[in-house]
């Protein structure tokens, strides 16, 4: 079985509240030496066992559909142990 | 014979009968539309409600993009029918390229409800012909995910060629130009935040402003002309 | 992860050859004497599977060991009506509203999970009541939560709120249903307990109402909604855990279940879609007990066999045992009995909505509950040896020790606000207390006008919602629970706050016609708390029947403790009324300048338990205000009357935080200020902050305060006018005492929350 | 300047109610070899320059603030190109 992580992340010139929120509240937790926090999504995608052409398929879930080329950007991972390797830099 | 508008019926959608009673308040006749149709049994206008379709997971909107009706919903706009979206509408017709923009989790994090004061900032759109330009409405306004963010090449054009359509008077979700809706060029795609079709009923709304978008599209569609 | 079925299965015929094997009973919950009658009942020692079945139907969650000889009252004392269609025993009571139209309601709890996790926690207790709901055959049409948490400054405060209020709305508003009311009050003794009631209300055609039961051999059951996975059956892990898996902290078997609202509203659409189509025999949600409570109930209520291939229950986790799936508490799912003919069709419907519908077993005649997997009897009982004949226990009663001391330590007796000054500060004090305070911080998360029938919603006394836009014809609901009353004395609270939610009911003009009930206590092994649960059960039972309004169902929490420390006894109570139209509802507010502002109802000193007595002096002591039912059933008789006319431009219930705290909130919620004179000889801090019940504040309009005046008098009922409204006037004007502006008020009232929470 | 990365998953026994929406949607991208999709947060943190005991802090904020233990585990792992290195497992 083969296992893709898409992370998507808010285009940095998006403001991140959440990311802001967390970085605010560091300080009460004795945190102090952050300069940024910035939160998005994990997607963690497991293919068939017999599923081909794996690369290609998770851009096109990525592109589609897991990113808004408006606000975020993308990066495909294909994980050891998976018949394909290696990370994958976004387009 | 009274104008048909078609209202999608997404898994998840929420405020479709209250778009329909809108619809019907207005003399409309309202034609459900569900979500998996892929002729859009001759309606004249298509309103795309509020809610949370397909649970509004990963992005709201973004899986409602790929639905079998919002195929034919591009088509038929880019052909210059009148589509509204409201909340998750909205997202729906950003995430479908139909709008430019997004819209993101609300600056303050949370879902907020309140009535929400807006400027209507145009009459020229299939949507807000009957508003006089800088008339103040009333709307409920109630998402989580509903700032506006665009780049700013984006909300410059938008500016210059008049398609910021409503504008809030108190910025209830930090969105950029405290936009709440805007059009596409032909003005026939109108999308927006806050619900007009919660402001049709003293009893039950907090103005009846809303009565306004439905009865634009109305005399829009007697005219038999797209401006 | 997987293992070999085979080997491990406890299986009827292994059970019969192994009559001697270890069982754990005991960490399941039961008690030497339960595990012999299991034994008994089933004429060798319980497979695995059926010994969690039993733990868990026996359980007091269940089955009501403790309080079931206590709640018989409702039924014995309950006044015959013949609106009431389902009463208790039901998933949820069923009330007439016309020749057409029924409602149905109920109120939960969900206390201890949303301790543990509260933006889940709530958020399923939430998606919980609103499957009571389909099962009667109704479509919900909005809910109410009634919440109670530590100190506002309290740390765990801050984590709990904002999650449980997240979870509350994240359900609701992705559900599609209006909040239309609710309760938020902070006391230490909620610290370790913090207490989340949900209620949920839906509207059916009487035709439609639905039986749980599993009637009609031959009868297909069917799984509807969300796969079975390995959450909420932390309790039953103690079964073969230990060859589950090699990992400790990887078998964490969460208490917490994850709830998905988008499917819980597809469960809707099918299920009456299902319903109209006239293709459901019976139906039963699964809640907290999961498929065990409703194979069970299902089978009891109806002929009483039934067969279940557990192996076609569709899982979302690897490796689990039957146990694991008759216990889990996986949400979102809906058991079906349908008539084969119909079976294609049910799930045909469904799949169109995408939600997942599997048969998985069929209705028998056998009188037998009989559960196969792969193959394997793994259980084999009468059903209603789980569902009906659980133990029943008369537990011992002592009132609490200290209850003699605390009523004669009085707040009449605390020192009061000597001068106007003091007075009007205290009046700023209070209106930025906890407890008073504006709660839109909280209710500002909360969709309430989806659906486009909301009248009114928060803050008004009562939600109202309109059910038919042809004839007008609504409903009001009020929920009101008052914990510091109940301590001071459980019978007494109990009345105060079914008045309460009965008078919050009346202010709007409805006519209330139904109770429904939580009642959150400590542990009923303690006999202080189970004395103090017989006093509130019977001062409901007794205030049904005097108000002629029965209880049509509800819901017990116990063990709402810490150590020895339990919460105060907290009744929550659920009044449903009826309005002919809903455009004659009365609003909360000032109506228009010159109006006139009176008082119905007589203040007296009442100021034990009060919120003055809490904020000022943090005591709480002495007996409550009295209740008197009599007066309250007079009151909203004359506000039905008086709705149907033009002579009320607002009303508004006085209750915590007394008239002072009315006139503040009538204040900020209208754009109009108040001029009061107080009658002559009032002591003005008597008459601004005592909690005397049977109180409203009406707004009259101007040339119609003789008609009302006449009205009082023919029933009875005092009144006193107090001022009048006026555009001019900036806030409250006290003659003779003080002026508190517009913008004091507010600054006093509004914005707490968010602030106390370090927002 | 130090970046560390907190991936937050709901544990697999927790229903993601995220991830089955996306895996049903994508028969429609013309995807159909996909066995499941979980959806968690990826969380990127910036250290200042002179920040000490990264990985400990790190911990300690994922712990706390960004991760609920109640329903997700997280793992923390430190960026090439910091002063630290390699993936940390999850606790
Ligand atoms: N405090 C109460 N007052 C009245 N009825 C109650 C009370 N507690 C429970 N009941 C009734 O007992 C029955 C079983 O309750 P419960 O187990 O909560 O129902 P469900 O199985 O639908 O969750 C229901 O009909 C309920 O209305
Ligand atoms: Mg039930």
């Amino acid at each position: 079985m083969a296992r893709v992580v898409v992370d998507v992340m808010l285009k940095s010139e998006i403001l991140d509240p959440q990311g802001e929120a967390v970085l605010g509240a560091l300080p009460r937790l004795g945190v102090g030496d952050v300069a940024s926090v910035r939160i998005g999504k994990r997607v963690e995608i497991e293919f068939d066992e017999h599923a081909q052409n794996i690369e290609e398929q998770s851009r096109v879930i990525a592109d589609q559909l897991l990113a808004n080329p408006v606000i975020e950007n993308f990066t495909v991972s294909i994980e050891q142990g998976s018949t394909e390797t290696g990370p994958v830099g976004a387009p | 014979m009274s104008a048909r508008i078609g209202i999608v019926t997404f898994p998840g959608s929420l405020d479709d009968r209250d778009a329909a009673r809108a619809v019907h308040l207005a003399g409309a006749e309202p034609v459900g539309l569900w979500h998996d149709d892929t002729a859009l049994a001759g309606v004249d206008a298509v309103f795309l409600p509020g809610g949370f379709s397909y649970g509004d997971a990963l992005r709201c909107g973004a899986i409602a993009r790929f639905s079998q009706v919002m195929d034919s919903i591009k088509r038929a706009a880019g052909a210059g029918m009148p589509v509204v979206g409201v909340c998750n509408g909205f997202q729906v017709l950003c995430e479908s390229h139909l709008l430019p923009g997004a819209l993101v989790r609300n600056a303050h994090l949370r879902y907020r409800n309140r009535p929400a004061r807006l400027r209507v900032e145009t009459d020229r759109t299939a949507w807000t012909r009957l508003y006089e330009p800088g008339t103040e409405v009333v709307f409920p306004a109630k998402h989580g995910e509903g700032r506006y963010v665009a780049d700013e090449a984006t909300l410059d054009e938008l500016e210059r060629t008049g398609r910021v359509v409503f504008r809030y008077l108190d910025n209830p979700n930090g969105s950029m130009r405290d936009i709440a809706g805007v059009t596409n060029e032909a003005g026939n795609v109108v999308g927006l935040m806050p619900h007009p079709e919660h402001a049709v009923e003293a009893l039950t709304g907090p103005s009846t402003d809303g009565l306004g978008v439905v009865a634009s599209v109305l005399t829009h569609l007697s005219e038999g002309v797209s401006r | 992860m997987t293992r070999d079925l085979n080997v491990a299965v406890d299986t009827v015929g292994v059970a019969d050859a192994t009559p001697d094997e270890k069982q754990p009973w005991a960490e399941l919950g039961l008690k030497d004497d339960e595990y012999q009658r299991i034994r008994e009942i089933l004429g060798r020692r319980p497979t695995q599977s059926e010994l969690a079945m039993y733990s868990i139907m026996w359980s007091e969650h269940c089955s009501y060991k403790s309080s079931r000889v206590h709640l018989r009252q409702f039924g014995q004392k309950n006044p015959k009506t013949p609106r009431l269609l389902a009463g208790i025993g039901e998933n949820a009571g069923v009330v007439a509203i016309d020749e057409n139209i029924a409602v149905t309601f109920k109120v939960e709890s969900h206390n201890h999970p949303s301790f543990v996790e509260p933006k889940q926690g709530a958020a399923t207790g939430v998606g919980g009541i609103i499957r009571d709901i389909i099962a009667m055959g109704a479509r919900p049409i909005a809910v109410m939560d009634s919440l109670r948490f530590g100190a506002i400054d309290h740390p765990d405060t801050a984590r709990v709120l904002p999650g449980v209020v997240d979870g509350i709305g994240h359900y609701g508003n992705c559900v599609g249903l209006p909040n239309i009311g609710g309760e938020t009050y902070f006391d230490p003794s909620y610290q370790g307990n913090p207490l989340v009631n949900a209620l949920a209300v839906g509207v059916l055609p009487r035709a439609r109402l639905q039986s749980m039961q599993a009637s009609g051999t031959g009868n297909v059951v069917i799984l509807l909604g969300a796969k079975t996975g390995l959450d909420g059956i932390g309790g039953v892990s103690v079964l073969g855990s230990a060859s589950f898996s090699e990992n400790a902290e990887d078998d964490a078997r969460p208490a917490v279940q994850v709830g998905d609202p988008f499917t819980e509203k597809l469960l809707i659409e099918v299920c009456l879609e299902l319903f109209d189509a006239g293709l459901v025999v019976g139906v039963q949600d699964l809640g907290g007990a999961g498929l065990t409570c409703a194979l069970s109930e299902t089978a009891a209520a109806g002929d009483g066999g039934m067969h279940v291939d557990l192996e076609l229950v569709p899982l979302r986790a690897e490796g689990m045992e039957p146990h694991d799936i008759l216990a889990s508490e996986s949400q979102e799912r809906m058991l079906l009995i349908v008539d084969p003919a119909k079976a294609e069709e049910v799930l045909a419907r469904s799949h169109r909505w995408g939600l997942l519908a599997t048969a998985i077993g069929t209705v028998t005649g056998s009188g037998r509950l009989v559960v196969d997997f792969h193959g394997q009897t793994v259980v084999d009982v009468p059903p209603k040896s789980l569902a009906d004949e659980g133990p029943v226990y008369h537990r011992p009663l002592a009132e609490p020790n200290d209850l003699g001391l605390i009523s004669v330590d009085r707040a009449e007796t605390l020192p009061r606000p000597a001068t106007d000054e003091e007075i009007r500060q205290t009046v700023l004090d209070m209106a930025a207390s906890p407890n008073l305070c504006d709660k839109s911080w909280i209710t500002e998360q909360y969709d309430s006008s989806v659906f486009g029938n909301t009248v009114l919603a928060t803050p008004h006394d009562a939600g109202v919602v309109r059910l038919d836009e042809r004839t007008g014809v609504g409903i009001a609901i009020s929920l009101d629970g008052n914990g510091r009353f109940a301590r001071l004395d459980p019978y007494v609270g109990a009345q105060l706050s079914l008045a309460e939610a009965y008078r919050n009911v009346a202010v709007t003009g409805a006519t209330p016609i139904a109770i429904s009930d939580c009642l959150n206590f400590g542990s009923p092994e303690d006999p202080h708390v189970m004395w103090q649960f017989e006093r509130a059960v019977t001062g409901i039972a007794d205030g049904a029947q005097k108000l002629g309004i029965p209880v049509t169902g509800g819901n017990v929490s116990f063990y709402n403790q810490t150590g020895r420390d339990a919460i105060h006894p907290t009744p929550v109570l659920g009044v449903l009324g009826v309005i002919d139209d809903v455009a004659r509802r009365i609003p909360l507010g000032l109506g228009k300048t010159g109006d006139t502002i009176a008082l119905i109802g007589t203040t007296l000193d009442e100021l034990s338990g009060s919120e003055w007595a809490n904020v000022v002096h943090g005591h709480l002591g002495g007996v409550p205000p009295k209740v008197d039912l009599d007066h309250e059933m007079k009151l909203a008789e004359l506000l039905a009357r008086l709705a149907g006319t033009e002579q009320l431009a607002a009303a508004h219930d006085l209750s915590e935080g007394g008239l002072a705290q009315a006139m503040v909130e009538a204040i900020c919620h209208s754009g109009l200020g108040a001029q009061i004179l107080l009658p002559e000889g009032a002591d003005p801090f008597t008459y601004l902050f005592s909690e005397s019940s049977g109180r409203v504040l009406v707004v009259i309009p101007r040339g119609q305060e003789l008609a009302v005046r006449t009205a009082c008098e023919q029933r009875g009922l005092p009144i006193t006018p107090l001022g009048v409204t006026d555009a001019n006037t900036d806030g409250l004007h006290l003659r003779d005492h003080f002026d508190i502006g517009r913008a004091e008020l507010e600054a006093a009232w509004k914005g707490r929350i968010g602030a106390r929470l370090g927002e």
